[in-house]
């Protein structure tokens, strides 16, 4: 029974992204006891702890989290290093989406059009190498003018900048998705 | 008329005109590879005869398919020494059904893993706030690409459809504004600088200054050549 | 050693929220050998078979993944006070199907098969991210390619796309349909 219990609560606070309570876990349990809640946590914890394991189960903001051990932390920041190489943030997405569709385009187009600084971004997309400096403007101030890559190309599956898709190919899709949910 | 409403079977449930064939297919237990087409072709047209009316947009494949069912049905009463085997009428269509039947076993497979994966639950995003901000993150594919774009635009649009409330800009303050904007840069981009007014009201009352400035000769315009940038310096005696 | 390499793995698998790939490990921990790497994968997936756990390592998507084992669902169902999780509809299911078994194909394809217009199905899968956009056709209308993704994978729980039953499996299963009735 005692092993039964331990295994739900496990899974309960696995699947919480907020620290999960004593209170919702006995809410949620109605059919076992206090005791018998209290003394599976207490079981649980201590099989985490005393064997040998890269996660743990810690108690924070008044509730039961997983988390990693710190000592594992350097790991894990590699880690995130190495899944960042072939992945964007929503900002660096939008910037790259700018560049694609308004090509040839300053920083200072860019930054209009999104209406935020995207220096940034461009800095992202230049080291990603999805996007490059073609020259300057003959503007004021000569600004540095970007234009996607052939790594975004491929990236995208394209084999030409023309072959984006269309604001009508795109807007059916966006309006009749919106209906759907 | 009641008794027809008992067996109705909603044409809605099936996914279009092959979905419904099959089912009749697989109800009568007929061999796919020998369709008696003239029976069939009855059949398929009472389920299309319950309706009162044809939506052409949603049934409008349904009778595609009728007319195609009739089409073949005659081809089957030409002369039978004119029919080879390979040029069976109805062989086109056999080898749609053949093809969708898989994509029909496909499907329930897939249920089935739907089902069974629905049971082992995962985490949708990390609890850890530590690690949150990386996993921001993520992989784009070309719909991703475009739908930023095409958001951001409609987005614009819909900034410039709003009527802005005017900002109420005195002379005083464009004066003071622009004259540390120029102790600061130095210079001043014509056009840049007018392009940053949110208003055109406060463009225009920004124009006025430099007008003034340039009276006072606190500044200088120039443009090297014409149609060239305009540049205002900062007259510093 | 083995023990430390079999914390971090744990630790790495722990904090991806998609399936962390072998290639992936090896990249972040390129200390370690391959088989260093692959015996530790296995410990600690025999681990957590066979001991009394809530959660378990899966192999969905070319990667490693955590979840929770089966038999959990009804608690955690109460705890998400989900009566019943949102299931793919059949035209969304069947659409996903030919992508699945024809890709890469197009629109105008799908429909085709399926004897009915596809759209809608296809925005849909497209919002759900389980097809993606990879190109278009050199083709008179250049119609847009879809593909499936690596999400699909993990919402159906396949490894990778060989997984599916083959086109003489489908074949026995429509065999074993015509017995059934």
């Amino acid at each position: 029974m005692n092993e039964q219990l331990k295994n739900i609560i496990e899974s309960l606070i696995f699947i919480s992204v907020e620290p999960l309570s004593f209170e919702k876990i006995k809410n949620t349990l109605s059919e076992f006891s206090e005791e018998q809640i209290k003394k599976a946590i207490q079981d649980l914890r201590k099989n985490y702890k005393t064997s040998q394991k890269g996660i743990q189960i810690i108690q924070v903001g008044g509730g039961y989290l997983f988390s990693t051990k710190p000592q594992l932390d350097p790991w894990i920041r590699r880690l995130m290093q190495e899944e960042k190489k072939n992945k964007l943030s929503p900002a660096a997405l939008e910037t790259l989406s700018v560049v694609a569709y308004h090509q040839p385009t300053t920083l200072s187009e860019i930054s209009a059009l999104r209406g935020t600084d995207s220096a940034h971004s461009i800095k992202t997309l230049l080291k990603k190498k999805m996007v490059k400096i073609v020259g300057r403007k003959k503007a004021p101030g000569k600004p540095l003018i970007y234009r996607t890559t052939d790594k975004f190309l491929v990236y995208f599956g394209l084999n030409s900048i023309k072959d984006l898709p269309s604001s009508e190919e795109l807007n059916q899709i966006i309006e009749e998705g919106k209906n759907e949910k | 008329m009641s008794n027809r409403h008992d067996y109705k079977v909603n044409l809605e449930v099936f996914q279009g005109p092959l979905d419904l064939l099959l089912f009749l297919i697989k109800k009568k237990k007929i061999d796919i590879q020998d369709i008696p087409i003239a029976s069939i072709t009855r059949e398929y047209l009472q389920y299309l005869e319950q309706k009162n009316s044809i939506n052409l947009e949603r049934e409008g494949e349904f009778l595609f398919m009728a007319t195609l069912l009739i089409y073949i049905k005659s081809q089957m009463l030409l002369p039978r020494e004119e029919i080879t085997n390979e040029e069976d009428p109805r062989r086109t269509l056999v080898n749609r059904l053949q093809e969708y039947q898989k994509i029909k076993a496909a499907c329930s497979v897939l249920k089935e893993k739907e089902e069974n994966q629905k049971l082992k639950w995962q985490r949708a995003s990390l609890p850890s706030s530590k690690w949150r901000e990386e996993e921001e993150f993520m992989e784009v594919s070309l719909f991703d690409l475009a739908e930023a774009f095409f958001s951001l635009m409609k987005r614009k649009e819909q900034e410039n459809i709003q009527i802005l409330p005017s900002k109420e800009v005195s002379l005083e303050e464009k004066m003071k504004e622009m004259r540390n904007y120029f102790q600061k840069h130095s210079y001043l981009d014509f056009f840049d600088y007018f392009n940053q007014q949110e208003t055109i009201e406060e463009a225009l009352i920004s124009f006025f200054c430099l007008l003034e400035f340039i009276k006072t000769k606190t500044v200088m315009a120039v443009q090297e050549k014409p149609f060239h940038p305009i540049k205002v310096w900062f007259c510093n005696e």
